[in-house]
């Protein structure tokens, strides 16, 4: 999958993700946390990108932002970006604090974080955080800010936005906090928005109304979204494609009814099994994965994946990291076996 | 607000009645009374007076009576007529000596404080920003150092070094000679010359320890999301450091300031006593010393209240800073 | 029955030895990375044990007057004499005055070394009170010559000796100004945070109006009202009082924070309705978790009462001569004129500042290590 | 107050608990009172738990459903006693035969009767004491109650640990060398410890990842057929309480709303709060993206310090009247279950049967 020439993107291509790599230096040594992540998104798509804790989901987004800690090392990889057809950006050669860098962030990349009740400053007022974004990169005056906030919190379906523009985060409920921030994130009209978790922290009716608002927003202003979640039914949901992560590989891309009727990855069918779906007939048992994501000190030889396989082939799984096999209709699987594996009945 | 600046004044009352309270027990503690004292004063000049004429003045004076009602007339006395009482050791009444002296204080208490936070508050940004670098080991060691030097011992250091480098006589507000001039520019300069040791002294000692704090708070608020939030709008480092969590990291410091103005209060006093200034901290030793108690506890009891009052304005200074208080 | 394996590696000894540590080991561990903290307990513990044997280490007794070595400068122990090594000795000194300023003034006599020997006898004195010994550490054999480590004094007092001894007071002081402050912090802290409510707000309220109160101040007036004739020793025990009476806010803030947060643990809760007595809870589950952060701030405390009694006793308020201490020292050392002429008089100052940095550099290393589970 | 304590004092049955019943909650009451000031006004109360009457059958799952803030937790820990009642009765089977209301018991009383229920707790750090052994934490109810000698609770513990798949050789390992599953498990064994007849579990799996939480249910399931335990499985996930539950109580604002059969609720909800509930939840189905279809809530979920007129949930409910504005709904038995609804028989609601 390395490229050494660079190919120039699709046209319908906004962000493009080439063998992404991110570690951190702790004190107990280096953690690889991302390693070789590649993915893309088109324009206007949303694409969901799920996995366990500790696979590198919110690690990888927040590469496409620079905003890793301090102590991260983006050790090898390209991140290509191209909010208008006409001009692509190298992201993975900006750095982290450069003029073009924070021009991206909140102008052409919004960005929503998992929790609503901290993510957002508790001694400054919706409207002065949203007021601020949009004076810094539109050029615009307070006054003119302030009614942009007005029209934003209106947008994401706040009620009596000109009475919220004024009010603190520590004042409203979760579910309102989280339409605060996204329409903080949304306040330049950004081509891209990455949402991180944007509804773990929220009950599920307020899930579905933020869900059901991401969307409408989506049809409206037609940005792409990348859709980070641990949830299955949340990426069932929202996503026209999903990439499944895990221990900070890519293992499997493709269209959501791929992933969700014929997912090709063995990790991918393990986890889809072991969710109970509503009004499904009953079932004694749970499908378990077994064991558990080995700590990222101790990551296994060949296919990460391998100890915990159903499928594993000794010799091969445990020894070669597996290559991407590609499927038709953009479909990808990270196995040795891909393609090979036995249906399962679902 | 209003309403809770009422509430905060309210409050502010009961602390000043038992501050009054503890001046005055002070007052009373030493054994003996105003009339022995004076007696034995009387007697250090060669006059003397009688058991008997001891007992009528105690009588005259109200001394037989219940503390609580001694403790009322005093209190009323100082409420009401401004009158503080008596001190024995100047003889004269004790609002004529305290007056000037307290507005020296306050002077180089306020500016050592306006010194401490100008100092304080960059440099812990600056160190937090910077975790681990060179010159935040630099500031840590000074932090530690200001927490470790006494005032008195730093004062007699830099007066010392003053003295023995810089041939100056730094003791005392002015030299001799201005003492009794009128107010010209070279005597401004020369009060200068004097004022800058007390004023490091104060502020080097305050500035340490606000600068942990400072540097401390700032590292709690530099790992929360909103900080993230910031930069994922697209503000630069100064913008986000400077907008965001340096005010959040303030309301603590602002919480302190009223007992930042209480340890200024406590340090002035030695430092004083050090530098030789014309401030309240000498008088106050000299009438603890020589149990001139209307004038210690009357010292006492202003120095508390102004406390009292440092510490109902950093509550309003914090309610006005963070939405979270204020609306609570 | 089937459980799903759950597959953990047989892992090494070394892993295995960190899961069993027990919680106490955790914390050394974690405190033994502190380099400064841990110099800073060896440095604590000599200084200790240096003012406990300070009859024995020091050369002379504090109070030993020498009219005719007032202001002698301090005596370093040599190894090197006519470019030769031999054992430690000192230079003789000479005194002489000059003509025109009629100032005493000393000189080293550098061909007359004078041996240092370890054990000499001297003054007699009582070994930690217990028995009579006239036993000094070092010394010099000539009784016409004294070592003075630090210098003397206006009196020709050996500045050594009389660290050493003002040690004993000052830290001592300071140590029970905390256990003071700490029976007081702690009864009221747990009071405050087990109990909450109405008992909570009041001394909450008291805590607040302590601090508000300017400290310095209000030591002074407390400490002038007791009266001179008192017994040194009872002035120094009432002295200790009335540091603590300020200092124990702090302790009880701490003590009240760690029972409010422990009181929410689920594990505090899963023993309740294990069936757990109040008893047990508090002895088994919560005091375990609080005591290494209490050590932490009471040695972060220590310090604050140290810095008290030498402000107090330089004031001429707290201490008073003929006790030693190290804030007594100070008061030799108010004017210019006699630092310019003996600046060994302010190496009380330097002690008091090594060991206040101590405490607070072990306090810091302690406050880290406290918390070994922290996530 | 006394107003409050009639209106469902007695149980829906006749006799105190019926014959297949572990546990009878009737009238549950919990309020908290908001304080303010130092001299502790109390401005008014908080209904953390209001009214609640539910069954738990002997060796079922009753599951407790419920959004954050609609006092589900608050239930269990007022059936095991964590907190006093302010009304209400829980009565509850011994091992012995002998049924007992726990309300009125002193905490003295309370103890011998600790050792049939037990809790398991959400946060897998924070509820187990980071300062004991393996040994001591789950030998812990044993030592408190004086059960067995040290060499049989250490043999007790390892068995305890075999048995929740953990190496009885970790005995003398503190619990910082577990992951959170691993801890949970630890957990479930001290639950066990005393051979109890009956375990709440307060979200014992949300804090877990999606694999480790399905092996720990398993775990559950498999000591409750083993044991023949009583489960009350307190969760947010309605796809997990549908998988293990036998009945259910769906909670809202301290309030039950509806309690029946599982797979009866799930597949035809009576009130309108569990269909909403229902049709919130995504599905991990593509086909059912429910564009439109989905009942989205509007507005927000009720202040219990403040709650609305009437039934707590009209401001939300799209089939609410006048009624529902002005009279609250009792709980009452429609169709073989409990409704807190005055159109139970008249709405016809989705459910999420395939």
């Amino acid at each position: 999958m390395k490229t050494t020439t660079i190919q120039p993107m699709p046209p319908e291509r906004l962000l493009e993700l080439d063998n992404v790599h991110v570690h951190f230096t702790m004190r107990e040594g280096l953690v690889k946390a991302v390693n070789g992540v590649s993915y893309h998104v088109n324009r206007g798509e949303v694409l969901g990108i799920v996995g366990e804790s500790g696979s590198g989901k919110s690690v990888t987004a927040r590469s496409i932002m620079k905003l890793l800690a301090r102590n991260a090392i983006e050790a090898e990889g390209r991140i290509r970006f191209r909010p208008k057809p006409e001009s692509e950006i190298d992201i993975s050669a900006l750095s982290r604090q450069s003029r073009e860098m924070r021009a991206l962030r909140g102008g052409s990349i919004g960005m929503i974080f998992q929790e609503p009740m901290t993510a957002l400053s508790p001694v400054h007022s919706i409207g002065t955080q949203i007021m601020r974004t949009v004076m810094l990169h539109r050029g615009v005056g307070k006054q003119a800010a302030r009614q942009r906030a007005i029209e934003l919190l209106e947008r994401v379906q706040l009620p009596k936005p000109a009475e919220m523009v004024d009010r603190y985060p520590h004042q409203l409920s979760g579910g309102m906090r989280q339409r605060a921030m996204i329409a903080l994130a949304l306040s330049c009209d950004p081509s891209l928005l990455i949402a991180d978790e944007p509804t773990t922290a929220l009950d599920v009716t307020t899930e579905a109304q933020i869900l059901e608002l991401l969307k409408s927003l989506q049809e409206e202003m037609g940005m792409a979204i990348i859709f980070i979640t641990h949830n299955f039914g949340v990426v069932a949901d929202i996503a026209d494609r999903v990439a499944v992560m895990y221990l900070g590989r890519v293992v499997e891309t493709g269209s959501v009814d791929d992933i969700f009727y014929r997912p090709g990855h063995p990790y991918t069918r393990a986890l889809l099994q072991s969710i109970p779906k509503l009004g499904q007939a009953p079932m004694r048992r749970l499908r378990t994965i077994p064991g558990m994501v080995p700590d990222p000190f101790n990551i296994p030889e060949g296919c990460v994946f391998n100890p915990r396989c159903a499928h594993a082939v000794l010799g091969t799984c445990n020894v070669e990291a597996p290559s991407v096999v590609s499927f038709p209709g953009e479909q990808s699987v990270r196995c040795h076996f891909a393609g090979q594996l036995p249906e399962e009945v679902q | 607000m209003a309403g809770f600046i009422f509430r905060r004044i309210l409050w502010a009352i009961p602390t000043l009645i038992v501050v009054s309270f503890i001046s005055f027990v002070i007052i009373q503690l030493p054994p003996g009374d105003y009339v022995t004292a004076y007696a034995a004063q009387l007697r250090h000049s060669g006059d003397y007076i009688s058991l008997e004429q001891e007992a009528l003045l105690r009588a005259q004076m109200g001394l037989n009576d219940p503390m609580i009602v001694q403790y009322w007339r005093w209190i009323t006395n100082i409420v009401l007529y401004g009158n503080f009482g008596h001190s024995l050791e100047w003889n004269a009444p004790v609002s004529s000596l305290i007056w000037d002296r307290l507005g020296l204080t306050l002077a180089i208490s306020t500016l050592s404080m306006l010194f401490t936070w100008a100092i304080a508050i960059p440099v812990g940004v600056y160190a937090a920003t910077r975790q681990y670098s060179v010159l935040d080991y630099v500031f840590t060691i000074f932090g530690f150092l200001g927490k470790g030097v006494p005032d008195f011992l730093l004062a007699l250091i830099l007066m010392w070094m003053a003295f023995a480098w810089l041939n100056m006589d730094v003791g005392g507000l002015l030299s001799p000679r201005y003492q009794n001039a009128p107010w010209t520019i070279d005597k401004v300069i020369n009060l200068l010359s004097h004022l800058w040791i007390p004023v490091v002294v104060l502020a080097t000692g305050g500035a340490a320890g606000l600068l942990r704090v400072m540097r401390a708070n700032m590292l709690d608020e530099l790992g929360k999301p909103y900080v993230e939030t910031a930069y994922a709008q697209g503000l630069s480092e100064r913008q986000v450091v400077w907008g965001y969590p340096v005010r959040v990291a303030l309301n603590p410091f602002i919480s302190t300031v009223g007992w930042a103005l209480p340890a200024l209060f406590s340090g002035d006093v030695i430092t004083a006593v050090v530098l030789n200034l014309p401030t309240t901290g000498p008088l106050l030793l000299q009438a603890l010393k020589m149990q001139d108690m209307y004038l210690a506890g009357s010292f006492i009891l202003i120095l508390s209240v102004f406390t009292v009052i440092g510490t109902l304005i950093s509550d309003i200074l914090l309610a006005w800073s963070d939405p979270r208080i204020r609306y609570s | 029955m089937a459980v799903d394996p759950i597959g953990i590696p047989v892992k090494s000894s070394r892993e295995e030895e960190l899961y069993t540590a027990k919680p106490w080991t955790l914390i050394w561990w974690r405190f033994r990375q502190h380099k400064l903290a841990v110099a800073s307990l060896i440095f604590l513990v000599l200084t200790c044990l240096s003012a406990l044997f300070a009859d024995f280490i020091s050369p002379y007794t504090p109070g030993s007057i020498d009219r005719l070595n007032t202001f002698a400068p301090p005596r370093a122990i040599r190894v090197i004499h006519d470019g030769q090594l031999r054992m430690p000795f000192i230079y003789a000194l000479a005194r002489t005055r000059d003509a025109d300023t009629a100032r005493v003034t000393y000189e080293e006599d550098t061909s007359r070394p004078i041996a240092v020997h370890l054990l000499v006898r001297g003054e007699r004195y009582r070994l930690l009170g217990l028995f009579e010994t006239d036993l000094h550490l070092f010394g010099v054999d000539d009784p016409r010559q004294r070592i003075n480590l630090l210098g003397t004094d206006a009196l020709g007092r050996d500045m050594f000796t009389r660290l050493l001894y003002g040690g004993r007071i000052t830290l001592s002081a300071g140590l029970i100004g905390v256990a003071f402050s700490f029976i007081l912090g702690l009864a009221l802290g747990a009071i405050s945070g087990y109990y909450g409510g109405w008992l909570d707000v009041g001394i909450q309220r008291l805590m607040e109006f302590i601090r508000s109160v300017p400290t310095i101040p209000l030591w002074m007036g407390l400490a002038a009202a007791l009266p001179i004739v008192w017994d040194p020793l009872f002035v120094y025990v009432l002295i200790t009082i009335i540091l603590s009476l300020i200092g124990w806010t702090h302790l009880a803030r701490v003590v009240r924070g760690r029972f409010f947060s422990l009181k929410t643990e689920d594990y505090v809760l899963a023993a309740r309705l294990s069936g757990a007595s109040e008893y047990r809870i508090v002895t088994k589950h919560m005091l375990p978790a609080m005591t290494s952060y209490i050590i932490a701030a009471m040695t972060l405390a220590v310090p604050e009462m140290i810095l008290g009694e030498t402000a107090l006793s330089f004031l001429g308020l707290g201490l008073r001569p003929p006790v030693v201490s190290w804030g007594v020292l100070l008061q030799d050392a108010q004017n210019l004129r006699s630092i310019s002429l003996a600046p060994w008089l302010l190496s009380p100052g330097v002690a008091v500042v090594l060991v206040v940095l101590a405490f607070n550099f072990l306090g810091d290393g302690l406050r880290d290590a406290a918390d070994p589970y922290g996530r | 107050m006394s107003q409050i304590m009639n209106s469902s004092e007695q149980p829906l049955a006749g006799n105190v608990l019926a014959d297949d019943a572990l546990i009878s909650v009737s009238g549950l009451r919990k309020y908290f009172p908001v304080t303010r000031g130092w001299m502790q006004r109390k401005v008014g109360e908080v209904r953390a738990v209001d009214d609640i009457t539910f069954d738990i059958k002997r060796g079922e799952t009753f599951g407790l459903v419920g959004e954050s803030g609609s006092g589900k937790s608050t239930v269990a820990r007022l059936i095991l006693r964590a907190y006093s009642l302010t009304g209400g009765s829980v009565h509850f089977r011994k091992a012995d035969g002998n049924v007992v209301d726990l309300s009125r018991l002193g905490d003295r009383e309370m103890r011998p009767i600790r050792r049939e229920m037990q809790m398991i707790f959400q946060d897998p750090y924070s509820s187990l004491n980071p300062r004991m052994t393996l040994l001591e934490l789950v030998g812990e109810p044993m030592v408190i109650h004086g059960v067995g000698s040290q060499g049989e609770i250490r043999d007790r513990v390892a068995e305890l640990l075999s048995l929740v798949g953990l190496r009885p050789e970790y005995v003398l390992r503190y619990p910082h060398a577990f992951s959170g599953g691993q801890r949970q498990r630890i957990g479930i064994a001290r639950a066990l410890a005393l051979n109890p007849s009956f375990i709440a579990a307060d979200e014992a799996v949300s804090a877990l990842d999606v694999s480790v939480a399905a092996q720990n249910i398993n775990l559950m399931q498999d000591l409750q057929e083993k044991f023949g335990l009583t489960y009350l499985f307190i969760t947010h996930d309605l796809g997990m309480v549908e998988h293990i539950s036998d009945r259910i109580g769906v909670m809202y604002v301290g309030r039950l709303v509806e309690v029946g059969d599982t797979a009866e609720i799930f597949n035809k909800p009576l009130h309108p709060y569990t269909e909403a509930l229902l049709s919130a939840v995504p599905q991990p189905d593509p086909r059912r993206r429910s564009s439109g279809k989905r009942v989205v809530l509007k507005g927000e979920i009720a202040d219990p310090a403040n709650p609305p007129s009437g039934c707590y949930f009209h401001p939300r409910c799209r089939y609410a009247t006048d009624l529902c504005r002005t009279d609250t709904p009792q709980l009452r038995p429609v169709a073989g279950r409990s409704v807190r609804c005055h159109y139970a028989e008249e709405l016809d609601l989705t459910g999420v049967g395939a």
